[in-house]
């Protein structure tokens, strides 16, 4: 019997999968599919203080690899996620969930996460900070150690959760802000947001992309998220949630040997709506087959 | 929505890079008029939607139109091979509001007009009588106008260049039809016109977007609505005459 | 009859498939395949000061959408590539051909630049900036402004041909860079050099390369190259080679349209050696279905 | 150095996780024994590395291991399908130091073995009387036994754990036999306890390590030499053993 359970800040779950904000909404349209609560938990769309269309369409395109989104955070609102899906949620749902949260100034994820932070169904908060910050000309707060390391700031005061903090891999280097993220009182932090990419259509020689850009996801990024997780987990001692790319139990196992101490799966959901179903059934084979007792064991490996 | 595994029994080509499949398996969720299913192809990230044209209990015709990399690998797939598809994705055409009195007008625009096909036998079947407009650029495009014809629908082709029925749009053809309710399906300038057209008549539209999930997670697919936002694949691809924004 | 040609820096190529650098050799091995000189050109092997062995093995591997690679920049040296793989080429290649070089300080790159300056086969320096500099910390020049500026000043002066600095892609913000190399004379950019990324070996748990980390290439870094050639294109007004993943026809035409005025292939050389032979071939048939009559005019035409 | 595609003509299991695969296509750049081809497989970026088992005009037979995804996907290949090979890569054996007079000695391991069958064959032919050792871990994983037999060979067959043939590896069998040349392959450890075994007998080595390009562009195969670096791939696979640095 292999042992699948792995704890992230001092949450047991029953074993690391968990969906990737974004890729499951907020649960209901896959609990029709299959009985959501054997996740470990899923971390749900990206919320902001407002109801929010996003961006104009087209907002997703096909690339070698993977996928392109520039969906543009939509999303109902904190009030709405509040009075409506989470209740809606709690029917289906008995675990505790991931809340993932935006914001476009320090002041809006604190409120964000002060709210969030009043709903027991809540575990953990999983800020990501791949947002532009619309006060500071327009550059994703993730993408500079000090804006990074202000939302956190603000964050920290207003989250009674275990706060995670979702990174942005569009850096020079991830390690730096990793450690000003811990250093400002970080619980966890989740790794990697997409890459930024683009689609060219040839039939009009125009990006795909209403947006030019896009979040690139899927296999394409897996190499580049598995070598980010490895190179924070030397530099910060909280815990990590890889993902990037994550389609199979064998890549679930490479993320934990990097360092991982739990690991999301996004696009894959898009594609095969019972990917975390089937990687989850599939652990134990894959954990027998490498000779894997404890998946929280594995935490780290590749550093020993 | 389901997945499930279906074999090819025959893929040809019917017009102009057009094409027809007819696939065999789990056929409980494909029954709606205007539903899709979403296509994994091999070496394709992203499945590829695609209107359910027909369905019986054990067969599935879809009618696509060859247009890039992934529609040209589905024409190059054999028959006997196995496809992985994603069935009874969207709203379909609601046809509850009509009845036996209705006079709904259905009008498609080329490879728009699959859907149609399922939703013209659907309201033949129930007593209700169809007037049908499919508008195609030239001859060599036009596709299925006998069978509408053999489901005893009234059917009237529309050609660009007059090569084959009358000249002009579908628009072009609408004024001679008495109609209480209308149908659409085709691309989006023509839905346009056809929405303008139809001044206060009520009807459904069928929209298409770029989609990732197929099925309503994504938020890749959205589209604004008087009544808000709504996900073309899963709110849609129909949306009510009367909540379309242009 | 469609057009092909393209003009990089006042030389004209017949076509603008460039062989990238490091997956080429010094050309002979595939000269042995077919006639290179249907190449617009190509990029020999990064080139240093003195021989180099590279990193210890494993230095390549795998991954989805691609490989790794860890070679660590194995060449014979400057000397002994004036004296014997020129000699060599220049009987089997009539075409200027691309001269990459890389250093380990700002010493080294002018030095090498200039000893190959002198040779009269030579048409283009091509500056690889993605080395760690061994006086700065071991960072690499390319992924800091005012290092890769330092560069750029030392081999200008040396260089007597067009001189083409390659980027890292592994910054927060390319076009802060490519506009301190256009600043400091650059007359041309190529990008994107490899992304770092990692790939580990379930049945040991530990990283596949010796190295730990590696360079990606290949299609899954397509969407990132293609994307930063879009950005870059808007930042400066000197040409581009535009490089990552291409693996076809079409990606010639999708780099171009995002604003290369050249295309380097590199992977797509290792796993198919004539590779570059058929996206040559293939291109009339190529830009015809997408009615493309010149090349030339196609640069740039996603922003227009 | 040859692309071409590839018949699988048949792919069975004959040992433990081992399997042989004959191929039919263009082989005249296969009969060099000790050198290798590059196999492509569907949905896997780099080629797989195998060494030529055995030659013919029309058939091309490897032997290999299932170790990982790629081998896992070879396995399943069935008879019938085609293969995209880059052939003729490698130095190989050098056979022309050897005259009627020498007395060689071929030693392989595990699925290192397979090249020293045509090795077997091609100095057989010449008229050099060839004894061979073959370890395995186990009698499960023996192969080719017979097949060596039957090309004329004095064969030894060592196993670990004594179920076939002689207890105990490669080079415990080594000293009972007289030879004046060796060549060897198999993984590395075991290479490196025959190069000692062996003393100061002259020999050719044969090494494995990751590729990528498989024909000596890349560099992602080089191993230092005591002549240099050396590319595995094109100035290898085979090392003479005075140029061997451990
Ligand atoms: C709900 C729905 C129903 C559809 N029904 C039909 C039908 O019955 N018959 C038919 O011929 N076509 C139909 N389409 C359009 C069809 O999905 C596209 O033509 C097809 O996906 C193109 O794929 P490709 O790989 O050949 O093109 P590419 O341009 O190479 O595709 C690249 C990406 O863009 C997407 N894409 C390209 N064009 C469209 C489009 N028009 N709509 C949505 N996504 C697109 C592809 O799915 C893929 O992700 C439908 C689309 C939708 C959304
Ligand atoms: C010149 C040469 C000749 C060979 N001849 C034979 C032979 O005749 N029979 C046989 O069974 N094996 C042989 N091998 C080893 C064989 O290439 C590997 O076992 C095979 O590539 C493993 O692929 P995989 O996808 O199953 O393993 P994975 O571990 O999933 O492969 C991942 C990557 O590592 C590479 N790799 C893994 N193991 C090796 C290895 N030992 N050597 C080189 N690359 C490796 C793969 O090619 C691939 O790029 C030879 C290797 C070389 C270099
Ligand atoms: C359509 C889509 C929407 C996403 N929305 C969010 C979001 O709202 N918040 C967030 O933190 N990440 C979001 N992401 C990023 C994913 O959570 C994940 O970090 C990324 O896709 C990489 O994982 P993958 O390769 O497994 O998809 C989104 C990704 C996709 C594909
Ligand atoms: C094996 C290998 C060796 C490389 N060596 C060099 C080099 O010496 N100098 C250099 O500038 N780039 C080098 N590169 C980077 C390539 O030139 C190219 O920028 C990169 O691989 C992206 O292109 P691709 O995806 O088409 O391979 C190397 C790449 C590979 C795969
Ligand atoms: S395509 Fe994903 S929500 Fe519509
Ligand atoms: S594998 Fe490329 S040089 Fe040997």
């Amino acid at each position: 019997m292999v042992d699948t359970k792995v704890t992230l800040c001092g949450i047991e779950l029953d074993n690391p999968v968990i969906p990737a904000s974004g890729t499951f909404g907020y649960g209901h349209e896959f609990a029709e599919l299959y009985d959501i609560n054997i996740l470990g938990t899923f971390s749900f769309k990206g919320t902001t203080q407002n109801p929010r269309f996003g961006n104009p369409t087209p907002r997703v395109a096909e690339v070698p690899g993977g996928m392109l989104n520039s969906v543009g955070l939509q999303n109902p609102g904190v009030r709405a996620v509040i009075e409506e899906e989470l209740p809606r949620l709690e029917r289906v749902f008995k675990k505790p969930v991931m809340a993932n949260i935006s914001g476009f100034s320090p002041e809006e994820y604190e409120s964000v996460a002060a709210e969030l932070s009043e709903c027991e169904q809540i575990g953990w908060i999983e800020v990501n900070i791949s947002c532009p910050n619309v006060h500071g000309g327009g550059i994703a707060f993730g993408t500079d150690p000090a804006q990074a390391a202000e939302v956190v700031r603000w964050v920290r005061r207003a989250a009674k959760k275990p706060l995670i903090i979702k990174l942005s891999p569009n850096v020079t280097d991830i390690c730096e802000i990793a450690k000003r993220c811990e250093a400002e009182g970080a619980d966890a932090l989740s790794l990697i947001n997409t890459l930024v990419g683009m689609q060219i259509d040839l039939k009009t020689n125009k990006p795909v992309l209403a947006n030019m850009v896009g979040g690139y996801s899927g296999p394409g990024i897996f190499p580049v998220a598995l070598r980010m997780v490895y190179q924070v987990y030397k530099s910060v001692s909280i815990p990590l949630i890889g993902m990037g790319g994550v389609s199979s139990a064998e890549d679930v196992l490479k993320m934990m040997a990097a360092g991982a101490t739990a690991v999301q799966v996004g696009s894959a959901n898009l594609i095969n709506p019972y990917a975390c179903r089937d990687i989850i059934a599939d652990l134990p084979r894959v954990m027998e087959k490498y000779g894997v007792g404890s998946l929280r064991e594995l935490t780290g490996a590749a550093h020993r | 929505m389901k997945q499930g595994f279906y074999t090819v029994i025959e893929n040809k080509q019917i017009a102009d890079s057009t094409y027809l499949i007819r696939l065999s398996g789990d056929n409980s969720e494909t029954g709606r008029p205007g539903t899709f299913v979403n296509i994994r192809l091999e070496g394709f990230y992203l499945r590829r939607p695609l209107s359910v044209c027909d369905s019986s209990s054990d067969t599935l015709t879809l009618i696509y139109k060859v247009v890039g990399e992934g529609t040209e690998a589905l024409a190059a797939t054999p028959a006997g091979a196995m496809l992985d598809l994603l069935t009874g994705l969207g709203n379909g055409y609601d046809t509850t509001v009509l009845n036996n009195n209705s006079r709904p007008l259905l009008v498609g625009g080329g490879c728009g007009s699959p859907p149609l096909y399922l939703l013209a036998k659907t309201l033949i079947r129930a007593g209700v009588p169809v007037v049908i407009i499919l508008g195609f650029n030239r001859q060599s495009e036009v596709f299925f106008e006998e069978e509408f014809r053999a489901l005893g629908a009234d059917v009237t082709i529309t050609t660009a260049d007059g090569s084959h029925g009358r000249r002009g749009f579908v628009t072009d053809a609408m004024g001679d039809i008495k109609y209480d309710y209308i149908f659409a399906c085709g691309p989006e300038p023509m839905l346009r016109a056809v929405y303008e057209r139809s001044g206060n008549i009520p009807g459904q539209f069928s929209f298409e977007e770029r989609m990732a999930c197929g099925f309503g997670v994504c938020m890749g697919c959205s589209c604004r609505t008087k009544y808000g936002p709504r996900r073309i694949c899963r709110d849609g691809p129909v949306l009510a005459k009367e909540e379309i924004i242009w």
